[in-house]
């Protein structure tokens, strides 16, 4: 009842020394996830929440099988890491950090492609499998909002995916797998991407896409209903409907520029592919309520 | 951080694209002399970051020097945010070409765009003649190719005299673009000049904000920034935008920020500033206060639902900012996520009501700021 | 009765309008090749050697379908022009010039793996489907060396080629095609890249091939042949079998360095893997007669 | 091209590589007061460009001014070819380590080869330790990852507290492969100091012919080349190789020549010099006659089997160097390939019989050259 990730999924992390990632990768153990290693240069033969540390990720692999890679390091270093991680054959990476520059990005999501890699990230949360494991930070002790179910859920925001999340729960139902993207231009998966995930597990009755103005990720999605590529209930929520023009709301990704990216365009063509399309976060809840007969 | 046209200008020199003779001068002093020396007629360009400064009368094509008086100081008088006047030879123009590069974040690649009608704006373009426009996409890794440019050039029907040129210029473009990791780099217009030159008429650079570490020269100051409280936030790394109504946004996440000021909006109020302390800022409470208070608002409406940004820190922070700001305004608070509990406490120690549910509170905030406006 | 290369392959010419390349151009459609494009910037419109001339390879591919490209440019733009010909998408190429540099030999090599193309060169005469077609200048009217037959020829020399090929013709054989992979340290088709190619034509029995002292690329035929990649009889022969160490003999990719590339090597490698190695030109035919029952 | 130690040097020092203090001085004049700066011990190192320096008394450790003035003269008057002396501050090993960048063929890539036992020939590290010479390979395009650096240290066993500036110095010499496009570049040894510290204790540098069009602060002077032919052959872009045979080679083709090379040897000759006139020199007959003349020959044996390079073109080259230079050794020739006839039609006109079979060609020259060796 997962995407991309599971509680046998083997889970690397990158930076595992550090003050957050130790303090996280504590919490992502308590939570059920398969963290199998770390690495810190220069901490090989140490062990972080219990787990033993390596030098370089490709010594890390040599040693103990990996399926995927978490990575908390600052954003300077986010570009190497991954590359990092890609050459040494993994294929799943979460970067939650804020602030990787552009061109670092560009060349990230160019190596990501090249890699046949899904790179989740950056400026996010991570992704959660509820009830199961989770790469990033998730309050999943509150129950109000972490509650495993049947709906996949995408998001561009943070604090925004909470409270969408939390209307999900009330109207009773609860996620399977919530895939922050990340609120940067240049997300290193872009939603269209994530949907046949969402398309092929049977665990997942409907989608809800969290997004926002900028760029045209959500337009994709569209196209990707209108081609029969996901064919399972979508329920989108977008913010910044009354955004103005040419200003960065937020997220450096959140911005109209010439013309395009504002959230009405985005509507109408979710609208136009048969997406469900709410208003505020409440509706998102009464929408998914509309259309799915059983819960959970 | 968007360049001023005539630091621009001076990147395009010094990687060797070609500019118009002109100098730049801060203030009236110097004028004179500095048209003087570019001759007659000449161009005095206000270096603000908006746009439309043809239609705001901020460029002036001027052929004496009584005219260039008076229009220098017409133009000082007018603009708000100017960092100086540029004063630039009038260029001979045959043709207005329009090229620029962004990232592409499909490909992850960047894109450049080109048009052989420049001159307006790339929306105007997009809109009017968008079979016009013609793309290339370069992978950072290999860099552009001059045969990528030679065929942009030729699909816009570029005059064959002029390609080595362009070739070299729109591939000096693209070092700008990699040098100074920009955001956008746009020529426009690109000038034909009647002599057969190309030549830039205007140029726009905007700097990736998370690369500057790499480009410790470029250094936003006040002229930057539209008003004081925004660039006081923007020293401090909070995102803050300042608009003209009643109700002030003090939210965590951009996605949350942008959901209340949607919602507002929906209900019928009319929101004072975007400003977000979530994310690295939650403890800046204090700051945010701060800068709320540098704006005149009604009521201070606070919305939060965060994981690593507790909702017990932003709460003390915002009990903090109140005993020692004293705000003038009421407070309507919906504080949740991480440490809910006890930052429902904190609240309402202070005597704020804690709210959970976020059109709750943006329906209060309404009525208190004096209700649903026309 | 040949590889790559045959008289329905659509070639295109990049450099088309240079002197060499127009000349070189008439002999190739004389001899039966498809050359159904040209490139030069700036030249769009003409006619050169009676084909049409296009500003770059997009254009003339978006115009005319093109199967491979045979590039006459100076060596310090076959980086370039090669990067432009698989930007469109051309799967096969040639590239005769001598004097690529090193650094863009490399990154010549990475791109076309990438591309997942064949390209021939540099620092060859090119590619020749006798009695078919020709990539590159072959002195096709030499009958004594130039006759159509079921041998496959590859080779890293030029006038060694042509030494040992009259060798193969005098023994009574002929060639289905000649593959000149050119003399540079950086070749951008190996040796044992060509092979699965000789060995899947039905129109080829055996395979000559002329080597060099220096590099691997004969010992990679000898594991392509131990390891069954390559079943068919495989006559070797390899010049500088006496060459002194450390010295560049001739061509650049000649060179005897930290004890690896000498010839005697090389040989023993190819013995040991089956091949028939011969230690003079001449020999190459006589071997050929021993092992092959039909000629021609 | 290959440098010598001096100039590899200055390239590391730009660059950043940590170095020895040193001097270079070209000849004996000025040699105390060199020394004197360095101070004693110092060393005194031939600046050739074959390996072996050691072994052949190229180097010495020199602890006060008469030893080193003895030396140095004793340098001067072994070492060929010697561009000049380099004296250098003696520097307290612990350790020796190797590593170098090369080209790699099969995947496109550059590869950088590193073993923590360094100071002797990499023949001799990859025949004795072939386990412990760990390799890395660099995209062009991505350029060098500190990860992959780190990781080859940390395969190397090296002590941590040398991983930063082993990183560092690993990155700068790539930096100076890809800046100066070389074909090698090598750190041998590489010098762990008894203060814990890394430096180039020699350098060697071998920049790319082909590239050399890029590079032209780089120039082969006489120095770089073991005899005054090999210069002057350089000079005009001909290959040519001297040995001490009696037979001359001149031929047309790499792969043809290294056969006849093979062909005169399998048969008991001894062969004189490699030259090849083929490819772009295919017009050089005279100018290839005249190098020949430089070396004292018995016998030439010209072999061609040309394409482009024209048999009848060098036939006539040929039959003009004779009338102009009139050399004092006979000559054999088989010359093939396009224009074949008229090329024989103008040897015999020459008085030579043109042959057919190389074989049969290089037993003529055997036996003309005074029959069979032992």
């Amino acid at each position: 009842m997962s995407i991309i990730l599971d509680q046998f999924t083997r889970v690397l992390v990158q930076g595992i020394t550090g003050k957050e990632g130790s303090f996280w990768t504590k919490h992502m153990i308590d939570y059920g996830t398969n963290v199998v290693a770390g690495v810190t240069p220069g901490r090989e033969g140490q062990y972080a929440a219990g787990v033993p540390v390596f030098h370089t990720v490709e010594r890390a692999v040599r040693n103990i099988p990996v399926d995927a890679s978490l990575l908390f390091v600052p954003p300077r270093f986010a570009k190497e890491a991954l590359f990092e991680a890609l050459d040494a054959g993994i294929k799943k990476v979460v970067i939650l950090c804020d602030g990787i520059p552009l061109h670092d990005a560009l060349q990230m999501r160019k190596a990501a492609i090249d890699a046949g890699a899904m790179v989740i990230g950056g400026n996010t949360s991570g992704i959660i499998s509820m009830g199961q494991a989770m790469m990033g930070f998730f309050p999943y002790w509150l129950e109000r909002v972490y509650r495993p179910g049947r709906i996949g859920i995408m998001t561009r925001s943070g604090s925004l995916t909470n409270e969408v999340t939390a209307e999900v729960v009330r109207a009773g139902f609860g996620a399977s797998s919530l895939i922050g993207i990340g609120g940067d231009p240049v997300p290193l998966t872009r939603f269209a991407e994530v949907l046949p995930l969402f398309q092929a597990d049977p665990n997942t009755d409907a989608v809800v896409l969290i997004g926002e103005l900028g760029g045209t990720m959500e337009e994709e999605v569209a196209e990707a209903i209108e081609k029969k590529i996901f064919t399972k209930p979508l329920v989108a929520f977008l913010g910044g409907r009354t955004a103005p023009k040419g200003k960065k709301m937020g997220h450096a990704g959140a911005i109209i520029t010439a013309g395009k990216g504002t959230v009405q365009d985005k509507m109408l063509a979710l609208r136009n592919a048969g997406a469900l399309v709410a208003e505020r976060p409440r509706q998102v809840g009464t929408l998914l309520e509309s259309i799915l007969t059983s819960k959970i | 951080m968007k360049l001023f046209e005539y630091q621009a200008k001076e990147l395009f020199e010094q990687i060797e694209i070609p500019v118009p003779n002109r100098t730049f001068i801060k203030g009236l002093e110097g004028m004179a002399e500095a048209a003087g020396q570019i001759g007659f007629p000449c161009v005095l360009k206000a270096q603000v970051l908006q746009g439309g400064r043809g239609k705001a009368g901020l460029i002036k094509l001027v052929s004496n020097i009584e005219e260039a008086s008076n229009q220098a100081e017409s133009i000082f008088s007018k603009a708000k945010n100017m960092s100086g006047l540029l004063i630039e030879e009038a260029i001979q123009i045959e043709k207005e070409l329009y090229v620029s590069i962004t990232a592409d974040p499909v490909t992850g690649k960047a894109m450049m765009m080109a048009c052989s009608e420049g001159g307006m704006d790339i929306e105007e373009i997009a809109k009017d003649i968008p079979e016009r426009i013609h793309k290339i996409y370069i992978d950072l890794s290999k860099g552009i190719q001059p045969y990528q440019v030679r065929g942009l050039l030729y699909e816009m029907g570029i005059d064959e005299k002029l390609i080595g040129q362009g070739t070299k210029i729109l591939q000096d473009l693209y070092n700008v673009f990699r040098t100074y990791e920009a955001e956008l780099v746009e020529i426009n217009p690109l000038i034909v000049t009647k002599d057969g030159k190309l030549i830039a008429g205007d140029g726009k650079v905007s700097i990736d904000d998370n690369a500057l570490f790499r480009h410790p020269q470029f250094k936003a100051t006040e002229a930057y920034y539209e008003n004081d409280a925004e660039y006081e936030a923007a020293e401090e790394g909070i995102p803050y935008i300042q608009f003209d109504g009643e109700i002030g946004l003090m939210c965590a996440g951009a996605g949350l920020t942008n959901t209340v000021f949607d919602l507002v909006n929906d209900y019928g109020g009319k929101v004072a500033n975007y400003l977000e302390f979530g994310g690295p800022n939650y403890r800046k409470a204090k700051k945010a206060m701060d800068i709320m208070m540098k704006n005149d608002i009604k009521i201070l409406l606070i919305v939060t639902f965060g994981t690593i940004a507790r909702a017990d820190v932003m709460a003390e922070g915002i009990v903090e900012a109140i005993k020692e700001l004293n705000p003038p305004f009421p407070i309507v608070a919906a504080i949740r996520g991480t440490g809910e509990e006890k930052a429902h406490e904190l609240l309402r120690s202070a005597g704020i009501e804690p709210l959970i549910d976020t059109e709750e509170a943006v329906k209060k905030a309404i009525a208190l700021s004096g209700g649903v406006k026309q």
